[in-house]
């Protein structure tokens, strides 16, 4: 990986894939409790995807496009959804930590649990499971993707010193 | 009001420094002192629930705040789901008089250690990241020490293992750090993977993760035994009991101050899970006729490692030259010192010859009380003592003894200071250190007086580790480079203050604790069947 | 239980197996021994004057150095003769100490070694 | 009966190739493949815990019926997949900055001197 990045045939492509890479990933973010997936693993095929961008275009040309700095805002933002989710449970419905208290008492938006025959189900019938799984999927794309930034920067940084 | 709050005391006191770790990157965009204080405040609020649980627990029934909570001495929580739910299938915290005994160390320790990083991190770089990998530490070591489910002592194991590591590598310019850091994670890592396998092993065998239900079920067969084996060594390596204990000195020495009081609270954790594993998921298997000699072959393991293990802290910490290394292998010492307890008394199990009823004999017993009592005192003790290490390297920046000289001209408190962590760590009367000291000598003399033989002697050897240290570094003419040298700032001081008044009111009160903190602990210890009836 | 008994716990003893243990009584006698002495000390010669040879440091007849660096022992040379001594023992210990993380990989795996044997799994 | 045992060789042979690397590879990068190995090892092993014979994937949406393979094991593979990956990523960073200071890579140069 050179660090101004790969050819402009490579740069290309990347924009046409990222797209869809970034709905597969939210995709599989969004239908966490109804399809295999789930925050962890839809937000790693979305930072998989900024990961492919950092390569085709470098990580200088990327650092200056997004900071370490607001990444690690994002992670700190779906940590506390999550957690402010599970603290919900204490206040609400039925005052159990982690309490799924969209299904059940005054705040029942999101009606009853899926159906437990098989067939098709509903995307708003398991209450804080989908937002659990957004703010999960928030934290790993930011967490993920600072990592991946981080390292390629600091390798570029140590090729520079010894360059000299 | 306390009901409330007690009634949910085990969810708040992982969730609250979690919510807190989370939001300090947030606050300390605003302002740095703001979020100094905001690290203050939730860490003295855990503390306080921590402590609140845990007198709701240990207290005489007549004065407990809420003893509806508390059956049979022990609290449970079901995440999710409350009383409704099925505890076997759920997540569940189950505070038992152990736990209350452990969690009073980390609700001690961590409101220290960041008392103490006000001052001490004043002029660091990156304190934002450095507070939540604290905050979230300290989750980490509290969720360890009051969880009933197996799966989750591995998750929360794992948290504080990355978060110490991250914290020992803090001062990344420093390449000693970096590869302290490394180590431990390698180590750690690979404790957790083997005590992920046993936990597969049991899961697949009793089909729970429960340790209340694995506990209730479990036999004694090969693949149970290759389960407890892996289980006590992995935390065994992660408690740093010799000989792997080699990354303990390395991390703890190299780790700033601080972040050292908090990881000697997770490795107390990983003791804790010995115990657990031993006493309770295996408690009822170990302590009974048909696997007496088992056990008792358990227990003398145990007693030559923890030979083993003082021996070599305590002569590798009297050669040692690093300030900070030198009080981790007397740590190293101190570890080996609860393993002889706990080794001692599982050696003296017998069967009653008239009613066939097997049991721990009365001075092991006092071996449990005293070893018991000696984690609470050598996680204060040896607090004291990194904390009064960093206020050195603060002022003088300089860590290795051959440099330093002449400093107690320049530093009153700190030397104060330094003198009752040396006469507790080295258990001298009227300290802590004594008390459980001399509960291990004791027992262990009746069950054979070689061992409280060498465990004096090599308590004798730690007061001339630090009679060393004290001469090196604070006796002696005042050197032409410390000239200009100030006594730390007063966070810093007051993060010492609070240990040492914990210490200076256990010495001089033993009886207190050890009847109302330590025997309650002991008792839910060995009552295996209390913790399995929790669920 | 009231306030009172746990109160009344406060100057209790200690009870290990076969002993007892009360910081508040030793510290009682400790400060009587402490009296008695500083009462036979304030009966001692009184000939003791500041700012006189007196008060020098008797470094057995040698010449005390300007440089105060020079005349701190350093950690390094205290406990001389015991690291002497004990050349051999710690020849082996920092051969054992020698910081590679693959040797405490290495002991972890002996360790689980042994309690296979011992445990009688192996 | 052979077959069913075949998972399990493998998450032996995984683990014992993994302490392998760790014990007898000097460069910290195969150390830490080892590590994975070792954790691909133990996820491996919880997986063959949840599997039955003919059982299909829990999941209730459009399934075709029949037995389902126990999800908890799956979840537990889950958890512990996500932090070994917040390990390695871990691990990865400090061996960058073990290069940065010691120019080498190799294990048993990499230590304490004594000051």
């Amino acid at each position: 990986m050179s660090d101004a990045g790969m050819s402009k045939i490579v740069k290309t492509m990347t924009g046409v894939c990222f797209p869809f890479i970034l709905i597969f990933g939210l995709y599989i973010i969004v239908h966490g409790h109804l399809t295999p997936g789930g925050g962890f693993q839809g937000g790693a095929v979305v930072a998989s995807a900024c990961a492919m961008i950092l390569i085709a275009y470098g990580s200088i040309w990327t650092m200056k496009k997004i900071k370490e700095k607001h990444l690690s805002i994002f992670e700190s933002l779906g940590a506390l959804m999550f957690i402010s989710l599970a603290f919900f449970g204490i206040f609400l419905a039925d005052g159990i930590f982690f309490d799924n208290f969209l299904v059940k008492g005054a705040f029942s938006f999101f009606g009853l649990f899926a159906n437990t025959a098989t067939g098709v189900a509903d995307i708003n019938t398991a209450g804080v499971i989908p937002l659990m799984n957004i703010a999960v999927g928030l934290k790993v794309i930011a967490g993920l993707f600072a990592i991946v930034l981080v390292m390629a920067y600091a390798t570029h940084k140590i090729k520079e010193v010894d360059d000299q | 009001m306390f009901e409330q709050i007690l009634t949910h005391a085990p969810a708040l006191a992982v969730a609250i420094p979690l919510l807190g770790a989370f939001l300090t990157p947030l606050v300390s965009k605003i302002n740095g002192k703001l979020r100094n204080v905001f690290v203050v405040i939730i860490t003295a609020l855990t503390s306080f629930i921590v402590a609140l649980l845990s007198y709701n627990i240990l207290a005489h029934e007549s004065v407990k705040f809420a003893p509806d909570l508390v059956k049979n001495g022990i609290q449970t929580y079901i995440f999710g789901a409350g009383s409704a739910g099925d505890p076997v299938v759920r997540i569940v915290f189950e505070v038992d008089g152990v736990n209350a005994f452990m969690i009073i160390l980390a609700a001690i320790l961590p409101l220290a250690a960041v008392i103490y990083s006000w001052g001490f991190m004043k002029d660091e770089t990156g304190q934002d990241k450095y507070y939540t990998l604290i905050l979230l530490l300290t989750a980490g070591m509290l969720g360890m020490m009051m969880t009933g489910d197996l799966f989750n002592f591995f998750v929360f194991l794992e948290i504080t293992s990355i978060a110490s590591a991250a914290l020992i590598a803090y001062r990344v310019n420093n390449k000693f750090s970096v590869q302290a850091a490394f180590k431990y994670i390698v180590v750690s890592t690979i404790g957790a993977l083997f005590v992920l396998f046993a936990i597969a092993i049991l899961y697949g065998q009793y089909d729970a993760l429960n340790m209340a239900v694995i506990a209730k079920s479990i036999q004694y067969g090969l693949l149970d035994k290759i389960a407890l084996i892996l289980l006590i060594v992995a935390l065994a390596m992660k408690a740093g009991i010799a000989p792997m204990h080699m990354w303990l000195p390395e991390a703890y020495g190299r780790a700033p101050s601080s972040v050292t009081v908090v990881i000697i609270g997770t490795t107390l954790g990983s003791f804790y899970g010995i115990l657990r594993v031993g006493f309770t998921i295996f408690g009822e298997q170990i302590i009974s006729e048909s696997n007496l000699e088992v056990g008792i072959a358990l227990g003398w393991v145990l007693v030559g490692l923890a030979i083993l293990t003082i021996f070599i802290g305590v002569l590798m910490a009297l050669k040692q030259n690093d300030f900070k290394k030198m009080i981790g292998f007397a740590a190293v010492a101190e570890i080996g010192y609860m393993v002889l307890a706990f080794g001692a008394a599982l050696a003296t199990m017998y069967q009653d010859s008239v009613t066939g009823i097997t049991g721990i004999s009365s001075s092991g017993l006092t071996a449990l009380k005293g070893g018991m009592f000696h984690i609470l005192n050598d996680a204060l003790d040896v607090s004291l003592l990194f904390l009064v290490a960093g206020a050195v390297y603060y002022v003088s920046k300089e860590s290795s003894l051959n440099r330093l000289g002449g400093l107690a001209r320049n530093m009153k408190y700190t030397t104060i200071f330094f003198i009752i962590g040396l006469v507790a760590v080295s258990g001298l009367p009227p300290l802590n250190g004594f008390a459980s000291k001399l509960m291990i000598y004791q027992s262990t003399y009746e069950i054979n007086p070689i061992l409280a033989i060498v465990a004096i002697l090599c308590s004798i050897l730690l007061l001339a580790t630090f009679v060393k240290v004290f001469y090196a570094a604070f006796l002696g003419p005042k050197l032409p480079k410390f000239e200009n040298v100030k006594e730390v700032p007063k966070s810093m001081l007051i993060g010492m203050l609070v240990l040492t008044c914990v210490i200076i009111f256990i010495g001089l009160f033993p009886n207190l604790v050890v009847e109302n903190i330590v025997t309650p602990a002991v008792t839910a210890l060995q009552n295996a069947s209390a913790y399995i009836g929790g669920i | 239980m009231s306030f009172i008994d746990s109160l009344s716990q406060l100057y209790e003893t200690l009870n290990t197996d076969s002993g007892f243990w009360n910081p508040l009584v030793w510290i009682t006698a400790f400060v009587i021994v402490f009296l008695i002495i500083y009462i036979i000390r304030g009966y001692g010669n009184k000939n003791y004057k500041k700012n006189t040879e007196q008060t020098k440091a008797f470094l057995s007849g040698n010449p005390e150095f300007e440089d105060k660096e020079k005349m701190h022992v350093k950690a390094k040379n205290l406990y001389w003769g015991f690291n002497e001594t004990l050349k051999g023992l710690y020849k082996l210990l920092d051969r054992m100490h020698n910081g590679n993380t693959s040797d405490f990989i290495l002991w972890f795996v002996v360790i689980l070694g042994i309690f296979f044997i011992v445990l009688g799994v192996l | 009966m052979m077959a069913f045992q075949i998972p399990y060789l493998a998450v032996a042979g995984l683990i014992i190739i993994g302490l392998y690397a760790v014990l007898f590879k000097r460069n910290l990068i195969k150390m830490i493949i080892g590590i994975t190995l070792i954790e691909s090892g133990v996820n491996l092993f919880l997986i063959t815990l949840s599997f039955r014979e003919g059982s299909t994937a829990p999941i209730y949406t459009s399934s075709p019926g029949g037995p389902m393979s126990l999800p908890v094991p799956q979840a537990l593979t889950l958890t512990s997949i996500v932090i070994g990956v917040a390990v390695l990523a871990l691990m990865l960073s400090l061996v960058i900055h073990i290069f940065k200071h010691y120019k080498t890579l190799d294990v048993r140069k990499i230590r304490e001197e004594d000051n």
